[in-house]
């Protein structure tokens, strides 16, 4: 049922991508999410406004699945547009799947307004598309009609009056270099430098909650943060803790439902070493700056 | 750069150069106008055959020193008589004379208002021969994505390059680079809210289109079938 | 005052076709030219009118796809008509009417041979009211835009329009025909890949500047620290 992505070309008259290609070849077939998933619909002869989209998003989903495989290249904020499209897809499928009921949940009702919003768009981008279709035909017309853009007969040209020119040499370089140099663009990343949240290495709480553990019996979950300074610390210790289980030096014991967490140390009391531990889930190579809120 | 108000390249010195030469008393030569073979008619094709750019009628009257009603009526006879409507007075006559006049062959060049003024154009329909002569403004095609990003500036200009990715699905960075580069969209100041920059179309985006100002796209609605009001949408995260 | 009527020219019918008829390949001749409004003369005058320099009668003959002699009578006819005398071209048609009528007004543009070459000029009893037209709204300064891109060109010159604009990020089309209207620049030859016209500064910039030749240009290198790689981003050394 899932289509290969070379399988779903749309319904436009578009040939196929070429086999092996990577995503810039696809996206020449489809400039977008919004232009596959039309490209589908059209395809399956699917009105837009209907929620017939099982077959159409296991199609979606299948195309994805075959950019992961053949380009790793994809740029994120490209690949992230389709990412929240398969979601909503694969959202709206799911919910046809269960027994049907009563729209009454919160839960039903985000569904729908996803639903509707996602068409909303892929109806404001078929608009698009067909008015740039219109522009596209009516500057090929246009492209046949050349302006008469003749220079100026000599004589009148030796009517303009002389040219004022005052720039010496040092002068007209420092113009050049300013036309030169690359332009700056518009910031097209959102700067992460204002915002101060320190940054907090999991690695070294794990550490830190290692020899905390080791030496002692159970300890409630509530006492290991208690000494954090932030919430940020906080959740780096918890991820710490599944990073210690995954490794399985650690237990925990819950008596019940909310109860408390206890945490007890499992492992080797000697000799276990702490550089088997991953770098943690922040991924960081330890040379930033680590913070052990509380030493 | 032949005609007046270049204002691209040269600084305006005198932007008021309409309605300059209006009054009979200073202006040098427009008494004789009259008494000059074809008159003010030829004129103005006189002035029309060293321009490079659409000239308004503003312009055109000051350059031939006639009010402007008059001015736009013999344009639009010229128009008439290259697309090989002959027999009409200087002034626009009615409809029913055309039907009744022979029609002429037409001229293998037109005369066309575009981005609020005239201009002078081969005939459309010889573009195969005249393109090996002319090497400006022969522009290679858009590609769909540009095209896509083009539409989308141009229905809701002035525009963020945020917002036009997220009503294309995709990045535009590059595409709007590319547009500006080729003259057909500019930025237009920055968001107040957002500082992000903006862009719109230009004068030259329309000369290209051939339309006189973007009111004259073609009406989005008919494309939007079911959907009242699209701004409600737009701005709506997922 | 009127079109000559071509009437075995001309298809009665709609004057403005599409101008799908000439893909006949890419053979110079043009067996279609006969087919489109207004035949070969209108095809003259289309290329005529959109050319910068005069045209030899052989490149227009090969434009169209007719002989010499014929064309060279096509020519004469066109020059006659613009002047006003209509009807009295040898090609012109059996039109009655317009023979007995003498003289009709002469247009505002003539069409001259001049070096061997046929162009299309503003009718000289035109000349002072064109030019003052041409005068007005000029000023003696080039613009900011104007001297960048003229820095631009100076620095990587021979460098084509497109490579300028990208450069700059704008369209620069308008500019370059500024400052070749100047004299500041000129064009070199053509691009060997891209075919794109390339563009060096004159020696009358060179006056201008008040130095010899362009090697006297003051170094940009030493005032871009941290740029080692503009040759990379230029892609072209200087």
């Amino acid at each position: 049922m899932v289509a290969r992505p070379d399988l779903a070309a749309p319904a436009g008259g578009t040939a196929p991508a070429a086999a092996g290609g990577g995503f810039e070849v696809r996206l020449a077939n489809f400039t977008g999410p919004f232009d596959l998933l039309l490209g589908l619909i059209t395809k399956h002869e699917l009105d837009i406004t209907e929620i017939a989209l099982a077959q159409v998003t296991d199609e979606f989903i299948g195309y994805i699945r075959g950019l992961q495989q053949l380009g790793q290249e994809w740029a994120l904020d490209e690949a992230s547009e389709f990412l929240v499209i398969a979601a909503t897809l694969l959202d709206l499928k799911a919910a046809r799947l269960l027994p049907s009921g009563e729209v009454d949940d919160d839960e039903d009702l985000a569904l729908l307004e996803a639903r509707d919003l996602l068409f909303a768009r892929l109806l404001q981008y078929k608009a698009f598309k067909q008015v740039a279709a219109l522009l596209g035909a009516r500057l090929d017309e246009e492209a046949e009609r050349f302006p008469r853009l003749v220079s100026l007969e000599p004589s009148f040209a030796a009517l303009l009056p002389e040219l004022i020119w005052k720039h010496t040499p040092e002068q007209f370089a420092a113009l050049a270099r300013k036309a030169l140099e690359p332009r700056e663009g518009p910031p097209t990343e959102v700067a992460l430098s204002h915002l101060h949240a320190p940054e907090v290495n999991v690695r070294e709480q794990a550490i830190l909650l290692a020899r905390r553990l080791r030496g002692s019996g159970p300890v409630p979950f509530r006492v290991l943060v208690s000494d954090a300074a932030d919430t940020l610390v906080v959740v780096a210790r918890f991820l710490a803790l599944l990073d210690l289980f995954r490794e399985a030096v650690i237990a925990f014991d819950q008596a019940n439902p909310l109860g408390e967490l206890l945490v007890r140390w499992s492992g080797p009391t000697e000799g276990w070493d702490d550089t088997r531990l991953s770098s943690g889930f922040d991924g960081t190579d330890d040379t930033h700056h680590p913070r052990e809120a509380g030493q | 750069m032949t005609a007046a108000g270049h204002s691209d390249n040269f600084p305006s010195a005198a932007p008021a150069v309409a309605g300059t030469h209006l009054d009979d008393g200073e202006s040098p030569t427009q008494p004789g106008v009259d008494n000059l073979p074809g008159g003010v008619r030829a004129a103005l094709e006189a002035v029309l055959m060293v321009t490079d750019e659409p000239l308004s009628e503003e312009t055109l009257a000051a350059a031939v020193g006639r009010p402007m009603p008059e001015v736009r009526s013999l344009l639009r006879g010229l128009q008439r008589e290259y697309d090989g409507y002959t027999g009409l007075g200087p002034v626009d006559g009615p409809d029913g004379s055309k039907v009744t006049e022979p029609t002429a062959a037409p001229r293998g060049f037109e005369l066309r208002s575009v981005a609020g003024g005239w201009r002078i154009y081969s005939r459309a329909a010889f573009a195969p021969l005249v393109s090996r002569f002319v090497v400006d403004g022969q522009t290679a095609r858009l590609t769909q994505a540009a095209l896509e990003t083009l539409a989308v500036i141009a229905y809701r200009q002035p525009v963020s390059r945020a917002r036009v990715s997220a009503i294309r699905g995709v990045n535009v960075d590059s595409v709007v680079r590319t547009l500006t580069q080729r003259g057909l969209i500019e930025e237009a100041g920055t968001d107040p809210e957002s500082g992000a920059f903006l862009y719109r179309t230009t004068h030259y985006f329309l000369e290209r289109m051939g339309i006189g100002n973007v009111e004259e796209l073609p009406s989005l609605a008919p494309h939007l079938p079911g959907l009242d009001n699209l701004a409600d949408f737009e701005d709506l995260p997922y």
